[in-house]
């Protein structure tokens, strides 16, 4: 877990507003990376001085010394990223939070991502696949044309596409594409509508499901509690005690 | 005068203690200080405030609880803490050695809750309360106990006799009277004063057409704050005769020398600490190289000068 | 309910005026209307306030005028200005047919010169009056009118009489009790308040070891004061009944609806003008664009919902 | 005078912390620039929210529609100009000001610049050579290596440097390059302290002198009155009064 400049190498659209960032230490003598595990995030700041604070993007390849991000632009934090450029300088921090628990997911898997909750997943069908996960499938929802979803073959046996526009795949939605029942275990990561939802047949079928939560952050590191989300367990911080949470102890009322 | 190469001397008196250097974490942006060891260690501050402690533990403010603005941060926490009870039994005895200025910062809605909690966290091994009487008095229809001299000077008076360490009193910046407030909290036994708290600040999400915070308003912090925390700090400062410690919207060692030059002991930072994890440590740096390059032996020469 | 393409109605009824748009120029960021010409012409706007105006002719103070802040602007101009007998005779004919709603923002330092400067720009051609009580009074040590309600109630009550056109209080962010003023001037008989002021603030330079500014503390503004002025705005407004013009960093349409929705009648904008000659304008289409987005056929629908 | 977006044609260093930019309108049916004085300024902007504010800066050269500056790095605002890159975007709003009154100024004209203060008299001393005037100096001082100064011969006849360093030229201040009494008129732009030594001279020696002058801005365009001067005729606005100022009508006190 560090702080530092790293040195942008890449920065391209891979479709419209979203974008795939690599860095690099900023100098070969730099602090070796500490290793990341999937579902591990970073929190990244340009050295504009607005908007004042990071944004978490999730770990979505990690090769070597550089480490990718994939990112939809929402805001001004977002757009910032998007105009950066190779040998610009970025603060990353990271990495950060508790990822996926590879060694607990065993048996038919189920990763379901909802538009940029594709992000994650790249490097989670990977480590699976090294850890001899062989019944690994994808299901991924987007609004409109799908971005994201190469290169997960081999990874992952099945990749099943929906759109809600019907352009690519099947037309509806991401939970439209597969029954909790088929799986031992499904993965999720996207809007907290569609979590919600995913959850929710979990829990009807008995599978278990573990979520991938997003909320507002501040400083990423557990220093003020403002990422917090209502659990079984109490108040926990999505930026330390998640972002990987196991499905059944979100309560989602607790998110405006 | 010292040569050039002399390094000047960043420490600080405050109420008895010796801080190594003025920069002291801001309370509930640094957490118990234990989450930020992957980065650094917090023996390089001044000192710590902890995260807001109630007598009974809370879970906190549902909804949205920070809000970014233009140069600023607004939060609304609610004062999620494990209570007084769990700090002092399990969470003390872990962070008593990070730092050699432990400051219990505590909060309350009635003033027998706060002298409870004072009572406990007092009689414990912390170097000194910082009393944050921004909180809504329950009591009083809801206004902050730091709004009105009278309301403030109550709860200072009430918790003075339970409380064995140095107490130090978290002035809000939407008092009424700022100055008043603060000559009340001094009369009332307080030694010393720290401010700013937060600013009660409104932000409308015009979509939605709501109030972003399911409390309707929330605490402005960050930059855009520091103009003003540093005209209010200089008010008091002259005004009292107990020491001072400032903050609102320090970013930089520079900035830390415009609080002492308002008239500041001691500054604390929060959010540029949560823009960057290292950032503390970097501005107490940045204060070392500016003495150093502007021939500042000591922060006595320069506080209190503007 | 407007269909889609029925463009929303912008229009704001202020004190007996119809304001083709909630957006007025703010004291001191317009001066009287006319460098604006080469840009685009004043009548685009829901109207204008003008410099402040005194009794005498002012120099306003020496030294650094402006000095910058995150995200805000702090201002010691020291309200100079022709004095109202040359904006009578010499300016008023110039300016008065760049606005249907062209309001007098007058300043003083003691009840006297107030009274004598209202009759005399209220004799004239102007639509409305803004008293700005925010000037430090000599009177009374030196503390502004409107820190306190009583020293804002007594100058509202001293003009009143005098004035007869709409009477517009502009109040100061630095008041004790903001609401407790509020009230007060409007029982002395205001017609409406704007709000806020710029806040009391201070820049410090550190290699010089001084204030920036020569009388030390000067007038912050800005899109950094926005989440407190539109606090402010939504606390003053929910306590009177008399319409409320809210301003403090508004830069933009949605930054008016925010306003709008938090109770306010109109608008101000100052410093964004200053950024960028067009903004006010442009802000006049972002909020036609945000209202037409959203489906809001009218103000009114949005006033003071939130 | 008008305010818009211009897109950036090129920057490029020309000695360290000195930037020559160029911008042209964004589009072809931009409306036409209005014709620039020397000795004007435009206010530029980059889109970065941060410094609030535009900064003033002098017109260095004008060519068709494109018009250069040339700038010194001092701080925020200087930054974020000097990190244009072609084809950005920059606000520009101009031109501003009264400039050099060309016609007003024949005879011996000596032309005196302290530092980046010598960015407003290039397209000056063009603008002097197509009047006709063949009696031009240039006197330049610099702290250390000169920049700025090529190209204005054969406008001017006589080039002269100072640097206070010796490394180039005559080693010393500007006003040791020449003798006020020897000029008709001298047009002086540079930092406080040597624009009252200038006019000093000027005074003593019963030379006319002509001052550019600076002043913090907010607006440019003369609404804030946050630029004022103390002059023999009240206080004046360098935006909209000035920023060119009979040298005796000037106090110098009234600065910080
Ligand atoms: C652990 C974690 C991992 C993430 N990984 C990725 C990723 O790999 N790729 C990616 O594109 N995005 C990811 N996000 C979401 C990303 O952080 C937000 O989209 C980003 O912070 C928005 O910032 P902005 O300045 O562009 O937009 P803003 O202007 O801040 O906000 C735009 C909109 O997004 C909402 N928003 C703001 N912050 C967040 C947030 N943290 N979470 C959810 N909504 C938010 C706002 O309410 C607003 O509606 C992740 C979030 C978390 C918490
Ligand atoms: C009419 C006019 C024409 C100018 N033409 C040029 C030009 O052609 N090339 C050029 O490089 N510069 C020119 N300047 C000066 C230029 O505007 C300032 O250097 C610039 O605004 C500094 O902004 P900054 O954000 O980089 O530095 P800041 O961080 O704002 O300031 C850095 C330092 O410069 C001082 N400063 C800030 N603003 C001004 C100002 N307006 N005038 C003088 N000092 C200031 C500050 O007090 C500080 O000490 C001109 C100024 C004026 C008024
Ligand atoms: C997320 C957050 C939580 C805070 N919690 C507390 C708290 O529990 N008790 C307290 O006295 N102040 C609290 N504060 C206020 C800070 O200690 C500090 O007074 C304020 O943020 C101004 O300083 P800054 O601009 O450096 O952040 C909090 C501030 C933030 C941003
Ligand atoms: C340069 C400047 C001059 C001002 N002069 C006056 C004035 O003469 N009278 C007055 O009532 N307000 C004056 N103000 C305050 C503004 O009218 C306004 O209340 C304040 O700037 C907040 O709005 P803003 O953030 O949109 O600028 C001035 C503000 C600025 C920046
Ligand atoms: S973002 Fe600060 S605690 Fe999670
Ligand atoms: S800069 Fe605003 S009047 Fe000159």
């Amino acid at each position: 877990m560090t702080t530092d400049l790293h040195v942008v190498q890449g920065n391209e659209t891979v479709a419209p507003g979203i974008y795939r960032l690599s860095v690099g230490p900023s100098s070969p003598s730099a602090a070796v990376p500490a290793a990341v595990q999937p579902g591990q995030f970073h929190m990244l700041k340009t050295v504009a001085p607005e908007p004042l604070l990071p944004r978490p993007i999730s770990i979505h390849e990690v090769t070597g010394d550089v480490l990718s991000f994939l990112y939809e632009v929402k805001g001004a934090g977002t757009r910032n990223l998007a105009a950066l450029k190779p040998g610009d300088p970025l603060r990353v921090t990271g990495p950060l939070g508790r990822g996926f628990d590879v060694d607990a997911l065993s048996g038919r898997i189920l990763l379901v991502a909802g538009g940029i909750g594709i992000a994650p997943f790249r490097y989670l069908a990977r480590a699976l696949a090294e850890a001899g996960r062989t019944q690994v499938t994808l299901a991924a929802g987007f609004r409109s044309r799908p971005y994201g979803i190469e290169d997960f073959q081999p990874c992952v046996r099945d990749v099943r596409i929906a759109t809600e526009d019907g352009s690519e795949g099947v037309k509806g939605r991401v939970t439209s594409l597969y029954s909790p029942r088929d799986f031992d275990v499904v993965v999720a990561c996207g809007p907290v509508p569609m979590m919600r939802a995913v959850q929710q047949g979990c829990a009807e079928a008995g599978t278990r499901g573990i979520l991938s939560m997003e909320a507002r952050m501040a400083c990423g590191v557990g220093l003020c509690l403002g990422c917090t989300i209502r659990t079984t367990t109490g108040m926990r911080r999505v930026c330390t005690d998640g972002p990987v949470f196991p499905g059944e102890e979100v309560f989602f009322d607790a998110h405006a | 005068m010292p040569t050039p190469d002399t390094a000047p001397d960043l420490t600080v008196e405050l109420c008895g203690l010796t801080l190594s250097n003025p920069v002291i974490a801001a309370s509930g942006c640094f957490g118990f200080g234990e989450e930020i060891l992957p980065f650094y260690h917090p023996s390089l501050l001044g000192g710590i405030s902890t995260k807001g402690l109630t007598l009974r533990p809370r879970q906190g403010n549902g909804g949205i609880r920070l809000h970014e603005t233009r140069a600023g941060l607004m939060n609304s926490i609610g004062l999620q803490n494990p209570g007084v009870a769990a700090f002092v039994q399990t969470i003390l005895p872990r962070i008593r050695g990070l730092t050699p200025c432990l400051i219990a910062n505590v909060g309350g809605h009635e003033i027998a809750d706060f002298v409870e909690a004072v009572g406990m966290v007092a009689a414990a091994d912390v170097d000194m309360i910082e009393l944050n009487i921004s909180c809504p008095n329950i009591k009083c229809g809801g206004q902050a106990f730091g709004n009105r001299a009278g309301d403030a000077a109550s709860v200072v008076r009430a918790v003075r006799p339970v409380c064995g360490k140095p107490l130090m009193v978290k002035l809000s910046p939407n008092a009424d009277d700022l100055v008043g407030v603060a000559l009340a909290c001094e009369e009332a036994g307080a030694d010393a004063l720290s401010l700013v708290n937060t600013f009660n600040a409104l932000a409308i999400d015009v979509h939605a057409r709501r109030a972003v915070f399911d409390n309707v308003t929330a605490g402005l912090s960050g930059p855009a704050i520091l103009p003003i925390a540093l005209r209010m700090t200089r008010d008091v400062a002259r005004a009292v005769k107990i020491p001072v410690v400032g903050m609102g919207g320090i970013e930089t060692g520079e900035d830390v020398a415009a609080f002492i030059m308002a008239g500041a002991r001691a500054v604390q930072v929060g959010t540029a600490g949560l823009v960057r994890p290292d950032a503390l440590p970097v501005i107490v740096e940045e204060l070392a190289r500016f003495m150093a390059a502007e021939g500042i032996a000591n922060l006595a020469q320069i506080r209190g000068i503007v």
